[in-house]
C-alpha cells in the first residue's frame, strides 16, 4: 500500500512482561498489502528526549479491523513513553515503510530465527508462510526466558526452538548452538533472521557455508525512515543503500558481511 | 485570500515555502505524501562532479531538539543527474534549484555548466558550507576571499538564478554575505548545519563515523534567525531563511527577520506534510493579521 | 571509590564540576538547596569594574531545547564585590573564581588588580565572550590579536589562577584557544552562549529588549562537544568545558573530548541540586566501567 | 519556610471549566509559614516544547494535609500540560519561593482586585487577612463569566464584586469601571492586586490619587525563579530588582510606573 503519515487510535496496549508492550494501532484508511518485515515510524511526543520518530517493525496486521500492532522492548526514552501509551491515545505514524522478506515460489522449508525484540518482525512472515502451505521453523533466543514472548503464537505458524542465555528456557546459549544448526541445517530450503547483528552473522555464516538462501532485516538508526535523509546505508554489493528503502530486509548475498 | 506569491529575483514562487537540500531527495521520495506542485520549489540532494559515496555509517545523531549528520553528499555525480533523474523532475511545475557543492573551483564550474543545459532546473544553490566533505565545501564557506573566488568563477558560467548558501561556522556572517553578493549572487541562503558533535559515553566513541557531523533542526532556530536578520540587513540580494523550521509561526519568525522565502529541512524526517500545514499556516497568519500578500511582512519585525 | 579529584594548573578541585558564571548567582542564593562545600567550584557572576544596570527587561526567551539571555553583566562592580559580596563567600570551603569582563583592556587591568587581593578568591574568569553588551566582552573573543592583549595585559597584574572564557562566535576556535594559551592562560574554558534570536510571531517584535541574545542550554551542547574536542586538541593547558550539560553523561562526554572539568551553567535553572546529581552521576559511571579516577577518562575518547 | 525542589505528589486534579484546572498536591516536607502571594515554580515533563520551569501562585495551603493547591489557566503548552496532569503522577516543584503580601498591623479594610489568573494570588491572602479579622472586599475581573472561578470560595472571606468585559456577570468592563471605584474607594487603608499589567496600572492610579497604600504582585517570564539568572528583572526606585526574590509583589512606591 502507498506511505501514509496517519494519527492512527490506539485500541489497546498489553503489556507483556516488565519491559514489552503490544500496542493496537488503527489506522483510518483501509490497510492493505502489508508485506512481512516491513515497518513503520512513530513519533514520540510525550517526551522532552525525543525528536526524531522511532522505528518499529510491523508485528500483526488484521485487514478486517483495519489495525495494525507494534511490539515495543522499552530500552531507551523513546521505547519507554511509547510503552506506556493508553488506549484512546493517538500516535502518529508513518507506515507501511521498506521492502519486506520475500515469500518463496515454491513449497519449501524455512527457518526463521529471532533474537530479543527481532522476533517482532518475523510474526507476519511466519503466518504468510504457514498460509502459504511453507514449512516453518521458529528459532527464537534471548537472554533470559522472560525476554521471550508471544511463543503461543508463533508455535500456531510452525515449531517453535528456544535458546536463552541463562538457561531458563530451551538450550542454553545463542541461537546459534541449537541444535537446529546441526547436520539439520541443509534440510530447510532459506533461512530469515532479525535480531542483533552479531547473533545475524553468526546465522548468516551457516547459511553462507550450506549456501541456503538467506533475508536479513537490519536495525540501523534512521532520521526520515522513506528514502530522503541517506542516514540509514549499509554498505552492499552495489555501494551505500538505505536500510530504510532498500531494506530494511537484504538478501545475504547483497551484503558485505563476509568478512 | 492573502496572496503567497513572491519573486526572487526574477524566481517567480508560488509561495515562499521550499524544501532544503539533502532533507527532500530529489522531490519524488515525497510523492506518496504530499502534492510537490504546492511547494514554492525543491532544492535537490547535494550534487558533486564526481559521484560519492559519502560517508561511512553512522551517519546520524539525535541530539536535544536536534539532529547531526554526516551524510557526507552521498550522489551519483552531475552527469548521473543529468541523464537520469533530470528526466524524472520535468513533470513537476514548480521551481527546482540543484545544490551543488565541490572540492575545488573547477569542480564548482564544470558541475555548474552541466545543469546551465537543463532547461527545467531554474537555478543552483551553490552550496559553500557544507561541514561533512574533508576536502571543501565548508573551507569556502568561511573567509570572504574563498567564498569570492568560488562564487566569482560560478558567476561567469552559469547564466540562470545563483543561490549561494552560507555557512554559520563564521566569526561574522554578514561580510560573508556582502562578498558573495558582491560577486553576482542572485539571492543568499542560510544557514547549513552547524559543525557540532556527539559522543557515546558508555562505550566512550564518537556516534558519528566522521567524529563531527552537521548540527539541524529546532535547536538551531535561534541561531539561524540572528543569522538570518544580520544578513537580511547587510545585503541588498533576497535572503532565504532555513534552520530548524518546524511549523508556519518558526517561518513568520524568518519572514519577520527578513527572509524572502525559507527553506524546510529536517521538518521534513518528522512529518513528511509538514510543508503543507506551513503553507496554510502562513496563509492563516497573514489573514489573520489582515495582510494582503507575504511581502507586507517581508523584514517587518518591530524595534 | 573512584577518584574525582583533580589538578587545573595548580587550582586543587576536590571533583571536577564546577557552576557557570551568571548562572549560580554568587553561590549563596543555593544555601536553601544545596551544601556549596561539595562543589569543585563555583565561578561567581560577572563582575566588571563599574556597576552595570544590565539590560532593560525582557531578557529571556525560552527556545527548544534552550533560552536566550541578555542580562547584559547586571553587577554592583568589583568595589561592591569587594566590599560587600567577598566577606559573604569567604566561609566556603570551595574555590571561588570571579568572572571578569570590560569594555577596554583598561577596565580589565584595574578589575582584576582589585580580586588580586582577595585571598579566598582563587582565580578570575577572563569573559573574553559575551555576547550581551554592547562595548566589548565578546569583541575580544573574536579576533586573536584582540585576545592576545587583554589575556597578556590581565596577566602581567594577576598572579593567581587565571582562567580565559572563550566565545563560540568564531570562525576557528582553536585559533583562539592558541593565542591566550600563548600569552599565559592557566587554563581555558568555553564556550560562553552562542549569539541568537527570538522574534514573537504575534506582536512582530523581538522577544528580548536587545534584540539578539546568548543561547544556552541543551540545544548548544553538541557544538560545546566539537568546540571543546578541537580546543583540547589544539592546547596544552587544562581545558574546562560547558554548554547545555544537564546530566551526569553530559558531564562524561565533555570528560571524553578532552575537557579536565566541567561548568554546569542552565542546568541549575531547572533543578538547583542538579550539580549534586552529576557529581553523584559522574563517581558511579567511573565505578560501573571501572576506572580508579577521574583522569582516566579524561581526553579518552576511542577513535 | 526554607525554599525546597521537591517530587509533589499529584493528589487531585479539579478542571473548572474549559481552560482552568485546580492541582492539590502533597509536599513529603512539612510545610509552614507559606506567606500570601508566594509561588511555585514547576516542570513540565511531558511536552516537547518546554524547557524552563513555570511559575504559579501558591493558591492555597492546608497544613494539616501538607498540600498546597495550583490554580491554572491553560494558555500554551506548559500550562496545558500540567492541567492535564493526573492523580498520582508527581510534579517537579520548587517553593515557595519570593516576598508576598504584608498583612496590616492594625485592623483596616482591604480592597482586593483580581485579573484573570492574577486572583489565584489573592486566595491566601483573603484568608489571612479575614483570619486576622480585617474587612476584606474582593473584586474580580474577568473577559465573561465564565472566566471567573472560585467565586464561591472568595466569599467566605469577604464581599465579592465582578466585572466582566461582555457584561456576562457583575458590572460590564474593566475591574476599573465598578462602583468600588468611586467615592467608596477612600474608605479602604489597602488595596492589594494582581492580574494584567494594564489593569494593575490602571488599579494603582486610583491607590496614587487617593494616596492609598497598594501592593501589587508582578508576572514578569522568569528562568530560575530564585534570584540567580537576572532574567526576572523589574526597573524600581532602586534599580533592577528580581521579581523574583525581591517580588513578585512590591510596594506600588518602589515602582517606577507613574509615567
Ligand atoms: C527497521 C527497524 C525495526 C525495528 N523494530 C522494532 C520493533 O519491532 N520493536 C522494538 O522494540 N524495537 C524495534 N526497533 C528498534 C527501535 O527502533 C529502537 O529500540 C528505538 O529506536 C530506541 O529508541 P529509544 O528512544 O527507546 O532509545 P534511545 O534512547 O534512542 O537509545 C537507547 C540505546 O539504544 C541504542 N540504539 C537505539 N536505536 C538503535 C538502533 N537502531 N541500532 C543500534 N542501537 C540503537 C542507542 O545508541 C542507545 O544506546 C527497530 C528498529 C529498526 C531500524
Ligand atoms: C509569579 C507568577 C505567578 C503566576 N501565577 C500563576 C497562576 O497562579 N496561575 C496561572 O495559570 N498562571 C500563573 N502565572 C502565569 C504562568 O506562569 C504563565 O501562564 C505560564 O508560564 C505560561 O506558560 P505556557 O507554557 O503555558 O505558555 P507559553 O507557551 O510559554 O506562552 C504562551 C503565551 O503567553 C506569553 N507569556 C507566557 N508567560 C508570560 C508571562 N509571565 N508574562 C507575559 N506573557 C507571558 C508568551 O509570550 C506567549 O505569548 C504566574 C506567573 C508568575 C511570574
Ligand atoms: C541529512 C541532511 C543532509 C543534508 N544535506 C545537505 C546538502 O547536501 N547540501 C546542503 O547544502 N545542505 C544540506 N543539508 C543542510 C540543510 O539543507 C539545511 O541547511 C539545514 O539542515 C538547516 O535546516 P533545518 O534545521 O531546517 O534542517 C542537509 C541537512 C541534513 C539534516
Ligand atoms: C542567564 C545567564 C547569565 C550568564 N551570565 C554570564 C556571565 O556573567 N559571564 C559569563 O562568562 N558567562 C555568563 N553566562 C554563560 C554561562 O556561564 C555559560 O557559558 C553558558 O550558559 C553555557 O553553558 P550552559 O548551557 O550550561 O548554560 C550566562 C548564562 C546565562 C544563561
Ligand atoms: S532513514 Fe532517512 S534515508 Fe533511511
Ligand atoms: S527568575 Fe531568575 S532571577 Fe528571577
Amino acid at each position: 500500500m502507498k506511505k501514509t503519515v496517519q494519527d492512527l487510535l490506539v485500541i489497546s496496549n498489553r503489556r507483556l512482561n516488565k519491559d514489552h508492550a503490544l500496542l493496537v494501532l488503527k489506522s483510518e484508511i483501509p490497510l492493505d498489502g502489508i508485506v512481512p518485515g516491513q515497518f513503520a515510524n512513530i513519533l514520540v511526543e510525550n517526551s522532552q528526549k525525543t525528536f526524531l520518530r522511532r522505528p518499529f517493525s510491523i508485528y500483526q496486521v488484521d485487514y478486517t479491523c483495519n489495525t495494525i500492532s507494534i511490539l515495543i522492548k522499552a530500552i531507551g526514552e523513546g521505547t519507554k513513553c511509547l510503552s506506556d501509551s493508553i488506549a484512546g491515545q493517538k500516535l502518529s505514524v508513518i507506515f507501511p515503510l521498506g521492502k519486506g522478506f520475500s515469500i518463496p515460489e515454491k513449497k519449501s522449508k524455512a527457518l526463521l530465527v529471532g533474537g530479543g525484540v527481532g522476533v517482532a518482525a518475523l510474526m507476519i512472515l511466519a503466518s504468510d508462510l504457514h498460509k502459504a502451505g511453507h514449512q516453518v521453523e521458529i528459532l527464537l533466543g534471548a537472554r533470559s526466558a522472560s525476554d521471550l514472548v508471544e511463543l503461543d503464537v508463533f508455535s500456531k505458524y510452525g515449531q517453535v526452538h528456544t535458546t536463552t542465555e541463562d538457561g531458563t528456557l530451551g538450550t542454553r546459549g545463542f541461537v546459534t548452538n541449537h541444535p537446529v544448526f546441526g547436520e539439520d541445517i541443509r534440510s530447510f530450503d532459506k533461512i530469515y533472521t532479525c535480531g542483533p547483528e552479531p547473533m545475524m552473522k553468526a546465522v548468516s555464516k551457516f547459511a553462507t557455508t550450506y549456501k541456503i538462501p538467506c533475508e536479513v532485516s537490519l536495525e540501523n538508526t534512521m532520521a526520515c525512515g522513506y528514502g530522503v535523509c541517506l542516514c540509514c546505508v549499509t554498505q552492499t554489493t552495489d555501494g551505500h543503500k538505505c536500510v530504510c528503502t532498500e531494506g530494511p530486509v537484504f538478501d545475504l548475498n547483497r551484503l558485505k558481511w563476509q568478512n | 485570500m492573502a496572496e503567497l506569491n513572491i519573486e526572487i529575483a526574477g524566481l517567480r514562487l508560488k509561495n515562499p515555502v521550499l524544501t532544503a537540500s539533502g532533507t527532500f531527495g530529489y522531490g519524488t521520495e515525497f510523492d506518496d505524501f504530499i502534492e510537490i506542485n504546492t511547494l514554492g520549489g525543491i532544492i535537490v540532494k547535494g550534487t558533486t562532479l564526481h559521484p560519492r559515496q559519502g560517508n561511512a555509517y553512522p551517519r546520524m545523531a539525535e541530539t536535544p531538539s536536534g539532529m547531526l549528520n554526516a551524510v557526507g553528499l552521498q550522489n551519483g555525480g552531475v552527469k548521473y543527474f543529468c541523464e537520469h533523474i533530470y528526466p524524472k523532475l520535468i513533470g513537476y511545475h514548480t521551481h527546482i534549484l540543484v545544490n551543488v557543492s565541490g572540492s575545488t573551483v573547477e569542480e564548482y564550474i564544470a558541475c555548474a555548466e552541466q545543469i546551465n543545459d537543463l532547461e527545467y532546473i531554474t537555478g543552483i544553490e551553490l552550496n559553500i558550507s557544507c561541514p561533512n566533505v574533508k576536502e571543501g565545501g565548508m573551507a569556502f564557506g568561511t573567509s570572504c576571499p574563498a567564498a569570492e573566488s568560488v562564487v566569482d568563477a560560478v558567476r561567469r558560467v552559469y547564466k540562470k538564478h545563483l543561490m549561494v548558501k552560507l555557512s554559520p561556522n563564521v566569526t561574522d556572517i554578514a561580510e560573508i554575505a556582502k562578498s558573495v553578493e558582491g560577486k553576482g549572487a542572485d539571492s543568499i541562503s542560510l544557514i547549513n548545519t552547524i559543525l557540532a558533535m556527539a559522543i557515546h559515553a558508555e562505550s566512550r566513541k564518537p556516534v558519528l563515523s566522521t567524529i563531527t557531523g552537521g548540527l539541524s533542526g529546532p535547536a538551531i532556530k535561534p541561531i539561524a534567525l540572528r543569522m538570518v536578520w544580520q544578513v537580511a540587513n547587510a545585503v541588498k540580494v533576497p535572503v532565504i531563511g532555513m534552520g530548524g523550521i518546524m511549523n508556519a509561526t518558526d517561518a513568520i519568525e524568518f519572514f519577520l527577520a527578513g527572509a524572502s522565502a525559507v527553506q524546510v529541512g529536517t521538518a521534513n524526517f518528522i512529518d513528511p506534510t509538514i510543508t503543507q500545514h506551513i503553507i496554510a499556516g502562513i496563509e492563516d497568519y497573514l489573514e489573520r493579521h489582515k495582510f494582503n500578500s507575504i511581502k507586507d511582512i517581508i523584514g517587518c519585525l518591530q524595534l
